[in-house]
Order: C-alpha cells, then structure tokens, then sequence
C-alpha cells in the first residue's frame, strides 16, 4: 500500500527554513524561502480573492482571480503559481489587478445560474462573498446561459449540479490526490466544459467535496435545503469516530445539530475527514435521545424521578462498566468520586472493525479515548483489560446492580449485545446513555440520561497519543447528569 | 467540442465487450515501444480503437481502461475533448467541412447547410442508410482548396453544393 | 372651526352661546340631511386602504397555482419579530427544486412592518390592505401557508399571481 | 521585378522542383543527409552557435530566436530530455507546414537529427494534427526509410548517439499548436496548456526537459549548417533574416505557399507571386498573420513589410504568416463572427476569463442573428477583449481579443451598421 499520504502530518518539522521577507501592498510579510507565495499572503491575513488554490491540493491556476503584479514584471501573473522570494514587491490592489479581477469575477458569474434562494451553499459561497468586493454591480450580460444538467445525485451523499460549477478543478484534483481514485473529471471543452461523475462516487471521503467545493456544485445530500447557514454556529470540537481524533467543527442552533465538517488541524487530520465522521451528530439532537431518567416497565421505559431509584438501589453492590467514549476530566471525576471505596470498575472496548487504517485518516479502531481510558483505570488502580471486564460479568449475582455506560456509537450492535446478555445475571441494571435509546436496552431495569460528546468540555487522547478538546455547544440535555453523579450514589 | 447540437441523453452503450483484433493488438504493442509511459500512447491507441468500431462506445472505454490501467474518467475526458474522437454513432464515412474564414469566404458555411439539409441529418448523426456523418470543423489547413472538405481521411477539392453532393454520391 | 375668543368677549355671554349653539345646530342639521358625515357603519360601509398599507400578508403563486416562494429565507432572517418559520423541501419538479412544505407566520408577534416584502427576492410575500384580523384568545393564531395564500379574501381562494418570472424579468431588461 | 519566390537556392523549398523527393534516395542524390553528416563530425555548441547566429527566429507564431530558446536548454548530455516538432498547424490560413512536409519530408527528418545531436536529446516526436492524415503517412514512410538508412535509431553514424523519431497524431484541438497544450495531449491528457514557469525548456514532456520548435524552425536548420548563418543573413533584415514561407488564400488568383525572404513587401507578395487579385477587385483588407494577427486596411497593406518588425509596427503580428486576402465585397463584420466562433469553439475551457469571454464575445454575433443586438455591443466587445488579455495560462484569449479590437480599430462604422443591421427597431 502507498506510504499514506497524511497531507502534513507525517512530514516531520524541516528545519525553520530561512525566513524571506518581502513586500505586499505594503506591507512587510515573513514567509518560507520557495513557498507558496499566495499561500504567504493568506497565511498573513491578506485578502487575495481565490478560488481553485487549496492548501491540501496540487496548484491548478485555473481562476485566475488571484493575480498580482510585482515591481519589475510587467506582466501580471497569478500569485498562487509564484514562490516566495527575498525583497519581492507584490501588489494586488493596483487599478489594473482590481479591474482585472472584477473583471474575471463577472466571467465566472457569466453562465452562472440565478439559483442563491435554492442553493444551499447561499451564504457561505465564493461567488456571493467576492461579489460583495469585487462584483460588478450593473452585469451587461443578456444573452442565454450555457445550460448543463442540474441536480444530480452521484452517491455518497453528494449531490452534483453542474450548471452552477465555476471549473475550478478542485474536486477532480481531489479524487486524483488524495484518494486516488479518479472519479471526477471535466468533459468537453470550452465553456460547454461540465464536472461529471465516472458511475457514481465510492470513495469514503467523498463528503469533503462538498466543503472544497467553493459554490453550491457539490452539496451534501444529508443537509439539503435542512437548515441556512447564517442561522448555524460552529463549535470547534473532535471528531469521537474512531481513534484518529480529526479536528471538526459542528454546525447547530437551539433545534440541534445539522451538520459536521473538518477543521485544518496540522497534526492529526490535515484539511480532510472521512464520511463515518460526518454522521457523529446525529444522535445528539435525534428526538428518539432519552431526555430523562426512565424506568423499564415490561419493556416500555416512563419517566421516573431519579431518587426513587436511587432508593431501589440501596443495599445491593454496585460494579461499573464504562465506556472508552468518555473524556479524561470524566474518568478522573469518575474515579474521585468514588473516594477510594472497595467497588469492581470494568471497561468495555469496542472491537476493531475493517481495516486497521486505510491510508489516509479512517482506523479500525472505533474506541475514542481508548489511552485516555486506560491511563485513568491505571491511576486509579482498576483493571482496564479485558479480562478485568469478563471478571467481573461472570461474577455478577442477584445482589448486584450493574451500571453500563452504553457507547455513544456503535458500529458492531451485536458485540455489544453480547455484553448486554453477560449482564442478565445482576440484580439491577442500569444503562447511562449518552445516544439514542437502543431496541436492545429493553433488558436493563433503568435508563440514565448522560451528555453526549456535544455537549461535554474536556480532552480526549487520540491514536498518536496528542490531546483533542471536546467543547460543549448549545446543550439541550439541561436534565442529563454526568457520569460522576451516578458515581457518588455508591456511598448512598 | 462538439458543438451545441449534440445531443445530451446517454449514448446507447453496445453491451457485447469490445477488444482489439490481433492486427491491432500487435499495433498497439509496438505502439508502446514507442512511448516512455503507457499513458502517452492514449491518443493513438483511440485512433486505433476508432477505426476498427467506427466510434468510441462505453465497452470501448472500460476495455482501454483495463488494458492501459488508465481510469476511465481521464480517457472520457479525452474523447469529449478532441473533435476527431467520437462518443456518439456516426456514419461510415466522416464528412468535415471547413466553415473557417478562408472556406466560408468561398461558401463553406452554405456547402455544410445544404449538405445538412441534402442528406437531411444533423452534426455528426449518421445518414438513414448509415452512409455519411457530417461534421462542421474548423481551419483544415487546407486553404488554398478553398471551400474545402475532407472526407475520411483526404482532402477533396469542391467548388460549390453540386459537386459536393456529387462527390458524396460515390461513397460506399 | 376655532372661535374667536375676542368675538365671545366682546358680545357677552348670550351672544357667545346662541353663536356655539347656532354652529352645532347647522352641523346636526347638515349631517341629517346631506350625509357626508364621517363615520362609517362598519361592518356594511368598509373603508378600503391603499395597496401602500401594510395589512395581513399574502404568498403569492404562480401561474400554476403552486407558491412563488422559494424558501429562500431570507425574510425570516430578516424578520424583526422573527415571527416567520418556514420548513423547506425538494420539490418534485427538477425545475423548481426546493420549495417550502411549511410556510408559518405568528399573526400576534408580527409586527407589519413589511420587512418581509422587501427582502423578498422573487415577490413571494406581499402585505395586502387587509386589516379584519381579529379572533378570539383561544384561536390559533399562526397563519399557515395554505391561509397565506388561499384564503377566501385572496380572489377567492384561488391566490394572488404574481408576474415577477424568469422570462417576464428577462423580457423587462431587453 | 524578378519573381523571388520560389528560387531554387532558398532554404526551404529548394528540393521541391524535384519529382519524388520524399522518397530518401532520390533526396540523397539531390544533396540531402550530406550536411547531417558534416554535423556529425562538428561540436554540438558549435551547432548552437552557429544557429544563434543566423538569428533564425521561430517560425510557429511567436518569433521567438530559435537559438536563444535552445540557450536555455539543460547542456547535461546525457540527462534524459525530448525534441518535439509541432506540426499541428491549426491556426486558421495556414498551411506551409502541410505544403513543405507533403513534398519534402525528409528536410524536416535531417533537421531534426541535427538539432537532435546538437541537442542530445534521446528521443523525438513530431505532433501532426489529426487531420493530416496523409501527411503522418508520408512522415511514417519517411522515416523508416531514415531508420533503415542508419540515420537513426542506436548508435547513428558511429559517433555513440542514439535518436528515435515517431509521429503522433493529434485529434482535433487547435490548443494543441500551443506549446504546453502539446506537452499535455502528447502525455495522453486533455491538450490543456500547463502552467509557466516552470517552462518547458526546463520541465516539459514528463517532467523532463523538452525543445518544442515548429516544423519551418526545424527544416531550415540542414540550410543553415551547410551555408552558415551569414549566407542566412543576406535575406530579410538585421533583427528578421533568412526566409519565409507564406500560405496565401483568400482572393486571390493564386492562392498556396510561396517561399520570400523576409521582409518582402506585402504588395509583391499580392500582385506578384499570387497574381493580383481575383477578378481584379480592389483589395480592402489583409489578415497577415493567421486569424490571431489583427487586421491591415488596404492603406497599410500596400506599404508594410511583412517581417516582425514592420508588422508589429503597424499593430499587428506576422504569426503563422497565412496571409488571407479581402477584397472589397467582403463584410468585415462576417470575417470577426467567423473568427470569434473559431475562438469560442477551441478555447480549451481551463481559465475563466477565456472559456467565458470567447462565448461572450461570439453571443454579440448571435444576438444579431435573432436582431437584438445593438450598436452599443461594439463597446462591450472592446471592453470584454480587453478585459481578456494578458489574464490567462496560453496565449489563445489574446488571440482572440487582438483581432477584435483590431477590427475595431480599423472597421469600427462598417461593424456598427453590420451588428445593427438586422435589429427590428
């Protein structure tokens, strides 16, 4: 298999190259030697309008809207294809490279179609934010637009609309780059040119066309027409799928969440996240999400006051079974709670699932915070292992109650049904559920709301064993209690 | 390109899979002596593809996709790009007509209408008898002939319509 | 009609009355027998505004029938009450592609202040010259769509039309 | 005046009186292969220089010194690099490659293999347009022959240097005449052109270093080394010399290929070589340089000389040198709607400004098909060509805005009267 191609993370730290400084509009900015000079600008917070450059692809200079002019070159040419050089000159807000890129921003808006009230990428699209600067206000153009087909759907939860596309060539470079597999591509030439699909997608990072994508081509099937984006507030969290940890940031409001797309994050995940990832949301604010302690009677859960079942619980031995989905601010809250008292602790680990890592960010394994778990159980003396885990079910009895802290997403049901089973045997069974309630939670005695990954501060160790925050967003769970308050009831 | 007319529903893809004959298999492999990479030999192993089916099917793509392990969206990319690749069922005989400057000073533009409307078909659809394609092209190179044609693969000499419809009668 | 208050001054206190008095009695007799009074006999005698009032909203539709919004949002973003919810849906025809499957207006938090008209892209949403909205508390008083658009007011339920279309825009400009 | 064109000592056409000189006998009998053999026993820079020094200039388009480009390629003999001929000859009028290689094939082979061993480049490929079908043929033919001669393959002439020599055919594209537009379609992509720098001297075919010169660049190189460049010299002036072939057409009496040396004036060109004008017309306008060249009023014609130079100075470009001749029945405002559709159809359809400004400028000729346009869409045609220029990877979109606005220029009332003519009012 290729050496995995972790856009920027594998490569390690090169030498702090010598720095060159050079002039842009003015201003004196600081960039690698030979680096990308547009990506110097950006990186400095200058405004160059762009549209096919993209940190994590190849340089196609296709757009042309990010041209620049340098003192001694006569000829404009695009910065994005330029390297950063000692005592360079660069100008971008000359007469010249402003009318030229109006210019250009009209020939892109030239066979565009009207669609901004349908389109979902209205209020986060290139097109409308450069129009703003650099449009020009009163357009000539009369005549018919190209027309290209419309709303096609290409699999993978992507749809494709090619009249609006502005052939900037990202997505096709993306499917050639990084995942190798040469799905998309331009057909035909000139302005008949059109983005078309080979079959269908099957990549399983075909969702981050849809964030490359700077117009509404490409858009997400799964949001479609769900929410507008001014409407929505990102929280910068981590993506709890599977041990890589990528950075994400997760559109929601007071309704719920909509929507979960990476963020640039150097070490772990570079621009890029997988298609599992983009589904973690769904249970935060699904209406099926148990909203308050339940009892199960004869598999119907009503809600019940949590007191009256702390009562039931008294005098039996309680044993917890945790989850690797937690954070470790909730083990340490976890274990301190427990202050020392003789109790059996296990931890449930979900099994491997498909390939151990797929070359560019997915893992087989789906445990989260599996070395923050297993560090935690250390500290606090418990066995994390599996057999711990096994040592405990089979020691079950009618005078214990069982707490399981049911894993925020299950891959495998059925693995974890077999622990359900294991746990038949206990006097009282209680599930912390932090997701939606399971068809086969209709075995435990009583269901505990618990906050979910959204709705929780506090770190998580991914595989290469750095730290990711998890930040709370809206919370809409008021009710649920954190694990450390069931684990106060043991000394009840 | 083709040009606006063409025609954008789905092109009937013949199902039977499509291979080179042994003639052409042998071509092709000297073809690719004759190349550093297997890639560069994309173009003429199309033009030899092209001859042997008339145009470039689905089941074409797939077996060149499979043979030169090219993906198959690089080498539709290619057909939709050139004019002389086609992806659509044309005639036996290709008909090109100049309508660039030179040619249309001298009627190219007229000869290639009333061809159209002689025979009675569109850009680049093939005759009822499956007989002639016609093909509006740009600059030929072939000024000095002007109004120029070419039919399959030489240069014919027309002074107006007549003789160019008399010219296309004796094609097989 | 002001008095002159030197006029009462200077003729003393009978002349002032039968003066007030002459001016009412012509008023009365004048209403009773001309009939320009002022007041209407609501509900027969109805005073009709001018399309610039800012009444009950309307959505307009199109030729066919169906809703001339888009689901857009940009009026409920631009709603001061924000008082306007709209769900939106892709709609069966390719052409149209989205349009709202619920288009809601709170009538209470509404303040009619015809922001919604204006940020209106396509002229789906207008605010008629209608002004007989009232009910009782218990009432369900957020209008859905098919009130907006169909009600008994609205050319009898078959919906205002409204011409602002891509061939009609196109046509205006050439 | 004497008629100079096609004298048997010029530097292209002096094998073409010859009947059967494609065939390698009769062109070895005539004096062919004799000055690649000379080469042989010459210092590869010795080669260069003297090229230099004849200032050839490349005779593709740009007129760009074909010995400074070579200047700038790597001198590492043995680093891995390519010679491409472009034979694509698209640009509209134009057909001297075609007229030279369909006689003559075996000029362009011993230009290549002295330009090959001054170069040492491994291997060579001539791109030839899919529409010279015939043409790629005589090449095939042409250069197994050479193969069986020894003149190339492994280890030619003794001296260790191994060339192999293919034709690939193109398929249709006129972007493909564009240099890196070839690179890209010779790689088996889409002939989309690359971006510059890098150019292709340094990375081109592959990645690897590639020599790109035009067929006419190619096959005065035999000339050149057996006469020396001063011989070069005595054509055409200081900055333009040696000779030139010109593809005349449009009206005149008779149109082909004509071989002059440089700086010829236009007018003998007309009246001498072609002659005169088809049924005597009165000439109104000359398109010296291919479609992209923007276009001489019949004043202009008459006094310029067709080199770099003096075309340039007169605001134009001796490009491809096709020559399309106008006289007066002809309608201006039909010559810039045939051109604009060209440009439209062959824009390749990568950089924005040229994929949407070709269709923008040809849709103000559609709108006087259907009689909307009006005279104020002459504006928008200028404003839209010069918005075009100097934004794009290739040169196409300056090909296609230079003739627009030089048609404005000269024609501006004729191409008013000519949109507005069909408008219902």
């Amino acid at each position: 298999m290729t050496e995995p191609i972790k856009t920027e993370v594998a490569k390690t730290e090169a030498a702090k190259a010598d720095l060159v400084n050079l002039k842009w509009n003015g201003v004196d900015i600081q960039a690698e030697k030979g680096s990308n000079l547009l990506k110097a600008a950006l990186d400095n917070g200058i405004e160059v309008a762009h549209y096919c450059y993209h940190a994590g692809l190849s340089i196609a200079g296709v757009c042309r809207m990010c041209m620049v002019e340098q003192d001694g070159n006569p000829r404009a040419f695009p910065s994005c294809n330029a390297t950063c050089g000692e005592g360079m000159v660069i100008r971008n807000d000359t007469p010249k490279i402003k009318a030229a890129v109006e210019a250009t921003l009209q020939f892109h808006l030239l066979n565009h179609p009207l669609d901004c009230p349908v389109c979902d990428q209205a209020g986060e699209c290139g097109l409308q934010d450069y129009y703003m600067k650099h449009g020009v206000y009163d357009s000539q153009m009369i005549d018919k637009k190209v027309h290209k087909p419309k709303v096609q759907d290409i699999g993978k939860n992507v749809m494709l609309d090619a009249e609006r596309c502005i052939l900037c060539s990202r997505c096709a470079r993306f499917t050639e780059e990084v995942t190798h597999t040469h799905e998309l591509g331009i057909l035909n030439r000139g302005d008949h040119a059109e983005i078309t699909v080979n079959e269908e997608l099957k990549n399983d990072y075909a969702q981050n066309l849809v964030d490359i994508c700077p117009v509404g081509a490409l858009t997400s099937k799964d949001f479609r027409f769900k929410q507008r984006v001014w409407f929505l507030k990102d929280v910068h969290t981590t993506c709890i799928g599977c041990e890589t940890g990528c950075s994400v940031k997760v559109s929601q409001n007071k309704n719920g969440a909509y929507r979960v797309k990476p963020v640039y994050d150097h070490d772990v995940n570079g621009h890029w996240m997988c298609d599992d990832g983009r589904n973690i949301y769904k249970h935060v604010s699904s209406p099926t999400r148990l909203s308050s302690a339940s009892e199960n009677i004869n598999g119907l859960f009503v809600p019940v006051d949590e007191l009256s079942i702390q009562s039931k619980v008294k005098g039996l031995k309680p044993k917890y079974i945790l989850s690797t989905g937690l954070t470790v601010e909730e083990y340490a809250q976890f274990f301190s709670s427990l202050k020392g008292s003789k109790v059996e602790v296990g931890l449930y680990t979900l099994p491997n699932l498909g390939a151990d890592f797929d070359g560019i960010l997915k893992r087989g394994d789906k445990n989260a915070n599996l070395r923050g778990a297993k560090a935690a159980f250390a500290a606090a003396g418990f066995d994390s292992t599996q057999e711990g885990l096994d040592k405990i079910l089979n020691s079950l009895s009618s005078n214990d109650v069982v707490y399981v802290v049911i894993p925020e997403i299950l891959y495998n049901e059925d693995h974890f049904n077999t622990l359900i089973k294991k746990t038949e045997k206990a006097g009282m069974k209680l599930a912390l559920t932090p997701g939606e309630t399971l068809s086969t939670l209709r075995t435990f005695n009583y269901l505990l709301p618990v906050p979910s990954f959204l709705e929780k501060n506090g770190n998580i160790i991914n595989h290469q064993g750095l730290s990711r925050p998890l930040r709370a967003g809206l919370n809409y769970g008021e009710t649920s209690k954190d694990i450390s308050y069931y684990g106060k009831w043991v000394n009840v | 390109m083709k040009s606006p007319e063409k025609s954008t529903e789905k092109t009937p893809t013949t199902n039977e899979p499509f291979a080179f004959s042994a003639a052409n298999l042998e071509t092709y492999k000297e073809l690719l002596t004759r190349y550093d990479d297997v890639e560069s030999a994309l173009l003429p192993v199309l033009h030899l593809a092209q001859e042997q089916t008339g145009w470039l099917a689905e089941n074409v793509i797939t077996y060149i996709s499979n043979l030169m392990s090219i993906p198959e969206i690089k080498i539709k990319e290619v057909i939709s790009f050139y004019d002389m690749f086609y992806d659509v069922p044309v005639g036996r005989n290709i008909v090109q007509v100049c309508t660039n400057i030179s040619c249309s000073m001298f009627g190219g533009r007229e000869i290639y209408q009333g061809l159209l409307k002689h025979f009675d078909t569109g850009y680049l659809t093939p005759t009822r008898d499956g007989r002639i394609s016609l093909q509006k092209m740009e600059c030929l190179g072939a000024c000095e002939l002007a109004p120029c044609m070419r039919v399959n693969d030489d240069f014919v000499a027309i002074t107006d319509l007549t003789s160019a419809i008399h010219k296309l009668e004796e094609l097989p | 009609m002001i008095l002159k208050t030197d006029l009462y001054r200077s003729h003393g206190f009978l002349k002032g009355l039968y003066l007030g008095l002459k001016i009412t009695m012509m008023t009365m007799l004048r209403n009773l027998f001309k009939h320009d009074r002022m007041t209407l006999n609501y509900p027969e005698e109805k005073y009709f505004y001018s399309d610039r009032f800012k009444g009950k909203h309307v959505l307009t539709v199109k030729e066919d029938g169906t809703l001339r919004c888009t689901s857009c949002m940009l009026c409920s973003t631009y709603c001061p009450a924000q008082c306007i919810h709209i769900v939106a849906a892709e709609d069966s025809d390719v052409e149209v592609e989205k349009a709202p499957v619920s288009f809601e207006i709170e009538m209470l938090r509404c303040v009619f202040c015809g922001f919604c008209e204006e940020a209106c892209p396509v002229d789906a949403i207008r605010l008629t010259n209608e002004y007989e909205m009232s009910g009782h508390a218990e009432q369900e008083w957020v209008a859905d769509h098919y009130e907006l658009a169909f009600r008994k007011s609205l050319n009898n339920g078959k919906g205002i039309v409204s011409t602002v279309d891509d061939k009609d825009r196109l046509k205006l400009r050439l | 005046m004497k008629n100079t064109a096609n004298n048997k000592d010029y530097a292209l056409l002096s094998y073409h009186h010859i009947p059967g000189v494609h065939n390698i006998d009769i062109f070895e009998r005539a004096g062919g292969y004799e000055t690649m053999k000379e080469c042989f026993n010459k210092e590869p820079e010795a080669i260069k220089e003297e090229v230099k020094l004849s200032g050839l200039r490349g005779r593709g388009g740009a007129g760009f010194a074909t010995g400074v480009k070579w200047g700038f390629f790597t001198k590492d003999r043995n680093a891995k690099k390519y010679l491409l001929c472009n034979a694509d000859e698209s640009e509209p009028g134009t057909f001297k490659d075609r007229y030279l290689v369909e006689k003559n094939p075996h000029i362009l082979i011993e230009g290549m293999i002295i330009s090959a061993w001054a170069l040492a480049t491994q291997k060579g490929y001539i791109y030839i347009r899919g529409e010279f079908y015939q043409q790629a043929m005589i090449l095939e033919r042409a250069i197994k022959e050479a193969y069986a001669k020894g003149y190339l393959g492994k280890n030619i002439l003794g001296k260790g240097f191994d060339f192999d020599l293919y034709v690939h055919r193109g398929a249709g594209a006129y972007i493909c005449g564009e240099e890196t537009g070839m690179i890209s379609s010779l790689e088996g992509k889409k002939g989309q052109p690359k971006l510059k720098p890098p150019f292709p001297a340094i990375k081109g075919y592959r990645g690897l270093p590639t020599m790109v010169n035009n067929v006419e660049s190619l096959a005065a190189i035999p000339w050149i080394m057996r006469h020396g460049a001063a011989a070069y010299k005595q054509w055409g002036t200081e900055k333009s010399p040696g000779t030139k072939l010109f593809s005349i057409s449009g009206d005149v009496n008779k149109p082909g290929v004509i071989e002059v040396p440089l700086s010829t004036s236009l007018k003998d060109i007309i009246e001498i070589h072609c002659g005169g004008m088809r049924n005597g017309n009165k000439l109104k306008a000359v398109i010296p340089g291919g479609s992209s060249a923007p276009i001489f009023n019949a004043e202009d014609s008459y006094i310029v000389k067709m080199d770099y130079e003096d075309v340039a100075a007169k605001g134009s470009m001796l490009g491809s040198g096709a020559i399309i001749v106008l006289d007066e029945t002809r309608n201006m405002g039909d010559v810039l709607k045939w051109t604009l559709e060209f440009y439209h159809h062959e824009s390749c359809g990568q950089c924005t400004p040229c994929r949407e400004g070709t269709g923008w400028l040809e849709s103000v000729f559609k709108r006087r098909e259907k009689g909307q346009a009006h005279k104020s869409d002459i504006d928008l045609l200028d404003k839209t060509a010069s918005s075009m220029r100097g934004q794009t990877i290739c040169a196409l979109a300056d090909a296609a805005a230079m003739p627009t606005q030089g048609m404005i220029k000269v024609f501006r009332e004729e191409l008013e009267t000519y949109v507005s003519a069909s408008t219902k009012k």
